[in-house]
């Protein structure tokens, strides 16, 4: 069975793919039926990856050396593109952590979608986005890859617009897929270089050629390309400055916004840049621009979370906030801390999404964290879940969180950069605070007497247990002291750092007080908040308002983009049709009826114009005609 | 044979003339109003044709009559056509009260 | 090859024009199923071809040769190569579908399937004709059904349909005219250089002309098969043509008609004068770059949908002239597989459009919203067409596209950048299309639209297959390009290289 | 010398038949002349058919003054389709106007004179074939002695036909005069000689471009032909667009590229010249016209000048053009005006408005007015484009420009034709009734349009012949 399912990971995403044709074509009419359908693929894919990583995990050769097999998709002179199956630690933990959370929230939203329109349509959907990323995930090919990767995008647009009859929705979906259209845009443009360059898109010949880049290039190129790639994955994980999509994110059903957040979508951006790492180590500029983008998202997005009050909206800031940790955390060299992190994070956030999905479900949807407050009392289960993802996600030992984020502080600062630790321990103070804030007003402080919330069904508890489980020990695998993980998943020579416990013990303190501050303003003191808003207004609002940067956009798109395209169209309706096609046609016209007038119906004039058209005909003859010198002599000899 | 021509004085005499008469011929064409006018116009034209024919005859090819021939043959068609054209004239006066060539413009454009 | 598959293919619809003849005019489901089951037998047979190409053996197949006129060294030519069978099998498969488009067509039906079936006919015809004179003779049979099938059953919006019309037809036709003179001149100049009359583009192919020769003549075959292929600025008598025009027509026009265009520059400029080629790569690179940005930026201002499909289109030739005029193989298999792929995409586009309109009676985008709700099958194909022409990965239009870039990009590099913006400027406009047409709040008015079902589903069905099979396995697309490109590239490749054939 | 008599049967039997006619008329009582439509066809379909025996037997008279070569023999054939096609075409027109023998005798005639002009190997000949074409043509244009128009453009015929001929006869005695002989083909041999060359003859040759000119209405010799169109009888009008066109392009072709053969190259760039402004004017002009058939003059015009394209290179390729195109255009023009004519008859308009609907109220007469316009556009696979493709073969190696000038005229010339397909297809008819096409009149339009497509399609057999005929032309020299 282990040798089955490595040799036939590509049923992985095969299986979900096929789920979403069956929904579509077959079972659509049968609501459950469609869900089970796509549970079911979901889960045999868990199986088949489970086996599979235990295959993995117990190999070593394959740390090195990964299992490859593929098949030709098209190919031509000076152009193959083969696809195929790439396995090793880093994308087998990506199938297991992916099959595993993407089963649990589909289980979840069995209960959460109950009576909604749509339902089977949910499900097609949800496996369709599973199919992608997970192709995306073992893909051994940039452009299979690519694939999935668009694949992915094309999920997020139909489930964020899943209420598409809410303008919200709608506009929110588009500025989803545009906005990572923008990113690819880039990634496309990298990818035809490397192709041009280096004569293939399969990772692993590129990882062999790009060693030795010399041969085919030159290093400024290269940093380009770098770059160019590294556009894509800032679109897709919503770094700085193309994050504005991942918010509007929430438009979707909830737990479409724990997938995208928490397993597939927006790591897809972090697991790309782990692969070709490769690439970003040769070029240290490039490297540089990695860990610096990093690190500002992280910190940028923890402050514009702290004033917002949308609880899904603060989540999805911290989303970024983290994603910012794993970019910081490549950019430092480190893909072992990155991936570690990327695995962790999946189980906290998916569960605080969750349970955050149960809390708008016993609220009718009603998401502002300040007309919350108690829900503990009602909502055990969901409330106690959630606090332990925000212990995760604020680094308190032993919570999974605590333990990828020591290790990418620590590999910053081992790593010799000082300013981006400092960003990243203030992220992590913010990160702490704003969580807690939320927990705090939403499920402490007193009842609100208009709420009448009550405790989800098994159905959706049941995954919120589990993960909140994970979320505890999910770190375990790596902590200093048992690097189990780092040994398998590293890219370069596998090195065991002795625990930091400085950087540990800070960020424990850092962790503990921002809960502390946390507490002391939203639970002793409610009104805080508020006169710290009135002191720092104009910071309040900038935050508030995220720094503007919709706006910026919008005003950009429709003003530059929009002024552009009207201009064309202008200029192709008056000049290139109106002066030019219309014009020689109207004169053509007109030529004909003026020379029209020379036809007078006058007999006479007839003949005169006979006979002026003799001497026309005399002279283009002594002109063109023979011997013009006969004419001089003249008269007949 | 041609140069021959240049000796002779004759021939351009008959050139001289029959070109007069075919200028006047052309210009009566084109200025008179009159339909019968002008179809006298053209009957000149065709005998200063006739005068070139046979003054080429005589000094030209002296021994073929090919000129002559062919004048009469001109001759001929001529009455033909001036008969058919009287005819016409006759049969567009019944129908318009008129002879003015400027008064048919009823086909133009 | 003893079973004249391909004059069957030919004749197939022609049986069916003839029969209609005999058919009277009132029996509307008869007709139309006439047309359906003739241009049905076309298609059948030619996937038939398509999957019997041998591509191991490759080159012409199915050949048919007949010798037509002596003196000009006309022949009947037929064969197909891996050039021209993809294209065939676009001309059969839209115009198999088509007939469904316009299944609801209530007005003179006889006379409207007559004319598109010859419209067909003429198509086909191009694409499997190997003697140019033949090729010439069905390049113009199409221009006149089309007009008469846009002044009857034509629609006016911005412009009336007689300009549309007129437009449409005048302008091609001048261009057909400069590529006359080129096509007389070339024949005639091989006639000189060689001795012996010969039409056939194999055997012009060998003619040595002289370069200066070529340049002059490539430029005018550029004018005809460009203005065809819309090539900015000689594009404007797409978007107006295609909104005035009856659904079939603006399927079978954008489909297919305009890649006459681009077909005949590779199979006949390009093969015959290369060395004119070479000199006006560049200049067509321009144009192309030109074109996609224009009209994609013009697509954006469109409020009309059958305006943003047809911007959108020439848009969309822009690359094929790009990859074209990058001369390697890369880039002209790229720009065959684009034509292909982007002909499946506009022919599902304009019928869906094509739908929405006969049921509402309109094409104007704020007039629409949340039409989804209503006309769910519709709202997919619109969605699926649009994608596609976003050139979403898993679509046919997909590989194509990235393969015209990489030709493109080795060559032009940084104008290949400029055009490859255009992917951004699609899906913007593309998706605001979408979103204001389909998706938002539904609207009471067309809540009594019914969605389409039936024949009508005929349209989505069949492109779509061929949308998703052929983006899927991109191969099965790819290497019948390959296998007729590869040659001729590589032919006229080392022709530039040892410069002129001496 | 013998005197091949079997050379001029063909001439000899039609000269008999239109005299019969006549007499015909004069002795058959008032009743029952109707059947004279049919008789004539029958009659011209036998001197048709004696045509054929002349194939392979060749010969000219008198030595050179009549020559009976292929081209000739082509030449007659044609003119006897497009006579046997007016006469059918013009049956039912004709019995509004009563008085047919007259009628069709005068067509006959006319015939005859194309026959002679075809054959003329003389000056002499050449008038006299072409003044018996001419009145002829006289008196057909004005047979509607009642009709202001008809009148009208008959008065205008004979007097500037008259001035024409004058004009040519004038040029033809200079000619003669100069050259001392009225044989074409020895007229070559003057021009050769050196020094021969004078002002004179130089004027001589002029006016007699300036004569033919005017019977093929290239412009500016042209102003006639609109009138002439518009006003004559349409069965007349098409008799005189298709055969008598041709019969001056045969003699166009004898006298120029025969007699002028040596000096050619002195008149190739006048005859270009003349060519492009023909093409020019007559397209342009034809573009506003509303009335039908000055439309087709017009457009009759830019034909002219089309097939003088083959003329400027006066090369075998070229003859065989000139021969191909006026052999298929007779078919175009013939079967666009009995359409024409018969609407008429019909309706009593001419005016192109009128024809709106008619692809409702007669099909066929719809189709074949589009076919035969389309063909004279040029447009493939219709005849008209293989005789364009001829034409403009020869010209595009010396002289690109007026190919280009003819291709882009000839695709703006569809405009206007697509006007009138717009009438008739996209518009809903005043009246519904639909219009019955009579025997005769269907079985000359089916024959226009079933040979305008056949010789699009498949030129092949045409070509041969025409092959031969040109051949023969050159084989004289």
């Amino acid at each position: 069975m282990v040798e089955f399912s490595m040799t036939h990971a590509w049923l992985v995403p095969l299986l979900p793919f096929l789920a979403f044709a069956v929904i579509v074509f077959l079972t659509r009419p049968w609501k459950m039926l469609s869900a089970l359908v796509s549970v079911g693929a979901m889960a045999a894919g868990f199986v088949i990856s489970a086996y599979a990583a235990y295959g993995v995990f117990t190999s070593h050769s394959l740390i090195e050396k990964s299992l490859e097999y593929s098949v030709r998709w098209f190919s031509m002179p000076g152009l193959n593109i083969d696809v195929g199956v790439k396995l090793d630690p880093t994308s087998a933990m990506m199938l297991f952590m992916v099959t595993l959370v993407a089963s649990l929230i589909q289980i979840y939203s069995i209960g959460y979608m109950r009576g909604e329109k749509g339902f089977s349509t949910f499900f097609a959907y949800m496996s369709l986005f599973g199919a992608s990323m997970l192709l995306l995930v073992i893909s051994s090919n940039l452009l299979e890859m690519f694939v999935a990767w668009e694949g992915v995008g094309l999920c997020s647009y139909l489930l964020i617009g899943f209420y598409n009859h809410k303008i919200s929705a709608r506009e929110a979906a588009k500025k989803a897929f545009v906005t990572c259209r923008i990113a690819d845009f880039g990634l496309l443009l990298g990818m035809l270089a490397l192709q041009i360059i280096f004569g293939t898109l399969n990772i692993t010949e590129l990882g062999e050629k790009i060693a030795n880049f010399e041969l085919y290039t030159n290093a400024a190129t290269l940093t380009l390309v770098a770059v160019l790639v590294f556009l894509g994955p800032i679109g897709k994980s919503g770094q700085f400055p193309l994050h504005v999509w991942l918010p509007d994110a929430m438009e979707g059903p909830t737990p479409v916004s724990a997938l995208i957040h928490a397993a597939t979508m927006v790591v897809a951006g972090v697991y790309l840049v782990g692969r070709m790492l490769f690439m970003f180590l040769e070029v240290p500029e490039a490297q540089q621009l990695v860990a610096v983008t990093g690190a500002f998202t992280a910190l940028f997005a923890a402050s514009i979370a702290l004033t917002q009050r949308e609880i899904k909206r603060i989540l999805a800031y911290s989303t970024i906030s983290q994603l910012g940790y794993m970019m910081l955390a490549l950019g430092v060299g480190s893909l072992t801390a990155s991936m570690f992190h990327l695995w962790t994070h999946a189980f906290f956030k998916a569960l605080m999404f969750l349970a955050a999905g149960s809390v708008l479900t016993a609220l009718h949807h009603k998401a502002d964290i300040w007309e919350m407050g108690g829900l503990i009392k009602k909502m055990p289960v969901t409330g106690a879940t959630f606090a332990v993802g925000g212990l995760a996600i604020a680094g308190i030992p032993p919570f999974a969180g605590f333990w990828s984020k020591d290790e990418i502080l620590s590999l910053t600062l081992s790593g010799g950069h000082p300013v981006l630790f400092f960003m990243a321990a203030l992220t992590a103070f913010l990160t702490a605070f704003y969580m807690w804030r939320l927990i705090f007003l939403a499920f402490f402080g007193k009842e609100k007497p208009e709420n009448h919330p009550q405790e989800s069904p098994p159905v959706m508890t049941v995954p919120l247990l589990i993960l909140a489980f994970l979320s505890l020990v999910g770190g375990l695998v790596g902590t200093p002291w048992f690097p189990f993980w780092g040994e398998w998943i590293r890219f370069g020579e596998f090195h065991h750092a002795a625990p930091d416990y400085t950087v540990m013990i800070l960020s424990v303190i850092l962790g503990v007080i921002g809960i502390g501050l946390a507490y002391k303003m939203y639970v002793k003191d409610v009104s805080a908040e508020q006169r710290l808003a009135e002191r720092f207004r104009p910071v309040y609002t900038l935050l508030y308002n995220k720094y503007y940067i919709d706006e910026i956009y919008m005003w950009f798109n429709h003003t530059l983009v929009d002024g552009a395209a009207k201009a064309m169209y202008l200029f192709d309706i008056y000049v290139v049709d109106g002066i030019f096609i219309n014009g020689i046609g109207a004169i053509t016209r007109d030529t004909g009826s003026a020379l029209r007038v020379f036809q007078t119906g006058r007999l006479q004039n007839y003949a005169l114009v006979f006979f002026l058209g003799v001497l026309a005909v005399a002279v283009i003859l002594a002109i063109t005609g023979p011997a013009p010198a006969g004419l001089v002599w003249g008269g007949v000899r | 044979m041609i140069n021959s021509l240049s000796l002779s004085i004759g021939i351009t005499h008959f050139l001289v003339l029959s070109s007069l008469l075919f200028g006047i011929g052309l210009f009566g064409a084109l200025a008179k109003r009159n339909a019968v006018m002008v179809l006298i116009c053209i009957e000149l034209m065709l005998n200063a044709v006739n005068i070139n024919l046979v003054a080429f005859n005589k000094f030209v090819t002296p021994l073929a009559f090919i000129g002559q021939i062919w004048a009469i043959f001109v001759i001929t068609v001529a009455a033909a056509e001036v008969g058919v054209g009287l005819a016409i004239i006759i049969a567009i006066y019944r129908n318009r009260l008129s002879v003015e060539l400027d008064d048919f413009d009823w086909l133009k454009w | 090859m003893d079973f004249p598959i391909l004059s069957i293919i030919l004749l197939a619809p022609v049986a069916g024009v003839i029969f209609l003849l005999f058919i009277p005019k009132d029996e509307f489901k008869l007709i139309k199923s006439v047309a359906a089951i003739a241009l049905g037998a076309s298609f059948g047979l030619t996937v038939y071809t398509y999957f019997a190409y041998n591509q191991t053996a490759g080159g012409l197949q199915f050949v048919e040769r007949y010798p037509w006129i002596n003196d000009l060294g006309v022949t009947l030519f037929l064969g197909v190569d891996g050039l021209s069978l993809p294209m065939l099998l676009l001309v059969t498969m839209i115009g198999f579908a088509a007939v469904f488009a316009s299944w609801n067509v209530s007005e003179r039906p006889r006379e409207f399937m007559i004319l598109f079936m010859l419209l067909v006919v003429g198509v086909m015809g191009t694409f499997v004709a190997q003697d140019l004179f033949i090729f010439l003779l069905f390049y113009e049979v199409v221009v006149i059904p089309i007009y008469i099938m846009v002044i009857i059953w034509g629609s006016s919006k911005r412009v009336t349909k007689e300009y549309a019309g007129m437009k449409l037809t005048i302008y091609l036709l001048i261009g057909s005219a400069f590529l006359l003179v080129g096509v007389i001149a070339v024949f005639v100049r091989a006639l000189i250089i060689t001795g012996v009359p010969d039409f056939s583009f194999t055997g012009l192919a060998q003619v040595p002309f002289p370069v200066d020769f070529q340049i002059y003549m490539f430029a005018l075959m550029l004018l005809g098969f460009g203005s065809l292929l819309s090539m900015w600025p000689f594009h404007s008598w797409s978007p107006d043509g295609y909104a005035g025009a009856p659904t079939a027509v603006s399927m079978i026009h954008a489909g297919v008609l305009k890649k006459i265009g681009g077909y005949g520059l590779i199979r006949i400029a390009l093969y015959v004068l290369p060395a004119g080629a070479q000199f006006w790569a560049p200049f067509m690179a321009v144009l192309g770059v030109a074109g996609v940005a224009y009209a994609a930026f013009a697509a954006l201002a469109q409020k009309d949908l059958k305006y943003v499909i047809g911007y959108s289109s020439v848009s969309h030739m822009g690359y094929v002239l790009l990859g074209i005029a990058s001369l390697n193989v890369i880039g002209i298999n790229g720009a065959v597989a684009t034509m292909f792929g982007h002909g499946v995409m506009a022919a599902l586009f304009f019928s869906t459009v094509g739908f929405i309109y006969e049921k509402t009676h309109s094409r104007w985008i704020p007039d629409f919203g949340g039409l989804s709700q209503q006309v769910p099958r519709l709202a997919v194909a619109f969605l699926l067409a649009g994608l596609a022409s976003l050139g979403l990965p898993g679509l046919v239009t997909f590989v194509p596209e990235f393969t015209t870039f990489i030709g493109a990009f080795k060559v032009y590099g940084g104008l290949a950048v400029v055009a490859i913006t255009g992917v951004i400027l699609t899906a913007l406009y593309i998706l605001r299309a979408a979103a204001n047409t389909m998706f938002g709040p539904k609207r009471a008015e067309w809540d009594h639209l019914v969605d389409i079902r039936g024949p009508e589903m005929v349209p989505l069905v069949v492109l779509g297959v061929f949308l998703v099979v052929f983006g899927l396995l991109p191969s099965l697309l790819m290497d019948m390009v390959n296998n007729g490109v590869a040659p001729l590239v590589a032919e006229i490749s080392d022709v530039l290289q040892i410069g002129g054939r001496f | 010398m013998s005197v091949n008599l079997s050379l001029i049967s063909l001439e000899i039997a039609t000269a008999a038949f239109g005299l019969a006619l006549l007499v015909l008329g004069l002795i058959v009582p008032k009743t029952g002349r109707t059947g004279f439509g049919s008789l004539t066809t029958l009659g011209l379909i036998g001197l048709l058919g004696l045509s054929f025996t002349l194939w392979n037997n060749q010969g000219s008279l008198y030595d050179g003054i009549y020559i009976v070569d292929r081209y000739a023999v082509f030449f007659k054939q044609i003119f006897l389709a497009a006579a046997i096609m007016v006469a059918m075409g013009s049956m039912r027109y004709v019995d509004e106007m009563g008085a047919q023998a007259e009628y069709y005798s005068m067509l006959v005639f006319a015939t005859l004179g194309m026959m002679v002009m075809a054959s003329a190997g003389d000056f002499i000949t050449l008038y006299l074939g072409l003044e018996l074409m001419t009145i002829a043509f006289i008196i057909l244009v004005c047979y509607k002695r009642l009709d202001a128009k008809s009148v009208e453009a008959g008065i205008k015929y004979v007097l500037l036909a008259g001035l024409s001929s004058a004009v040519l006869l004038f040029g033809l005695s200079l000619v003669y005069g100069l050259t001392g002989t009225v044989t074409i083909l020895k007229v070559t041999w003057a021009f050769l000689t050196p020094g021969a060359f004078s002002p004179a003859l130089l004027l001589g040759v002029v006016m007699l471009v300036a004569g033919l000119g005017f019977k093929i209405s290239a412009v500016p010799f042209h102003m006639w032909a609109p009138d002439i169109y518009e006003g004559a009888p349409t069965p007349i009008t098409a008799f005189l667009a298709a055969g008598s066109k041709a019969a001056s392009f045969a003699i166009l072709l004898r006298v120029f590229a025969a007699g002028l053969a040596g000096v050619w190259e002195n008149w190739a760039m006048l005859v270009a010249i003349l060519a492009g402004v023909t093409i020019i004017v007559g397209n342009l002009v034809a573009i506003p016209q509303t009335n039908i058939k000055r439309m087709l003059a017009y457009s009759s015009i830019a034909q002219a000048g089309y097939i003088l394209v083959g003329l400027v290179t006066a090369s075998p390729a070229g003859i065989k053009a000139v021969i191909f195109y006026s052999f298929l255009y007779i078919f175009a023009t013939i079967g666009a005006f009995t359409v024409v004519s018969h609407f008429y008859t019909v309706t009593g308009s001419d005016e192109i408005k009128d024809y709106a609907g008619l692809s409702q109220r007669s099909p066929l007469m719809a189709a074949v007015l589009v076919v035969a316009m389309l063909s004279m556009a040029g447009i493939p696979p219709l005849a008209g484009f293989v005789g364009k493709f001829y034409l403009f073969q020869t010209v595009v190696e010396n002289y690109l420009w007026l190919a280009f000038i003819g291709l882009i005229m000839s695709m703006v010339s569809v405009y206007y034709y697509l006007m009138v397909s717009l009438v008739m297809y996209r518009d809903q008819p005043a009246d519904t009734t639909p219009i019955a096409v009579p025997y005769p009149v269907a079985v000359t339009l089916i024959v226009a349009m079933v040979l305008t497509l056949f010789i699009g399609i498949y030129p092949n057999p045409v070509a041969k012949i025409v092959n031969a005929a040109a051949m023969s032309f050159f084989m004289l020299q």
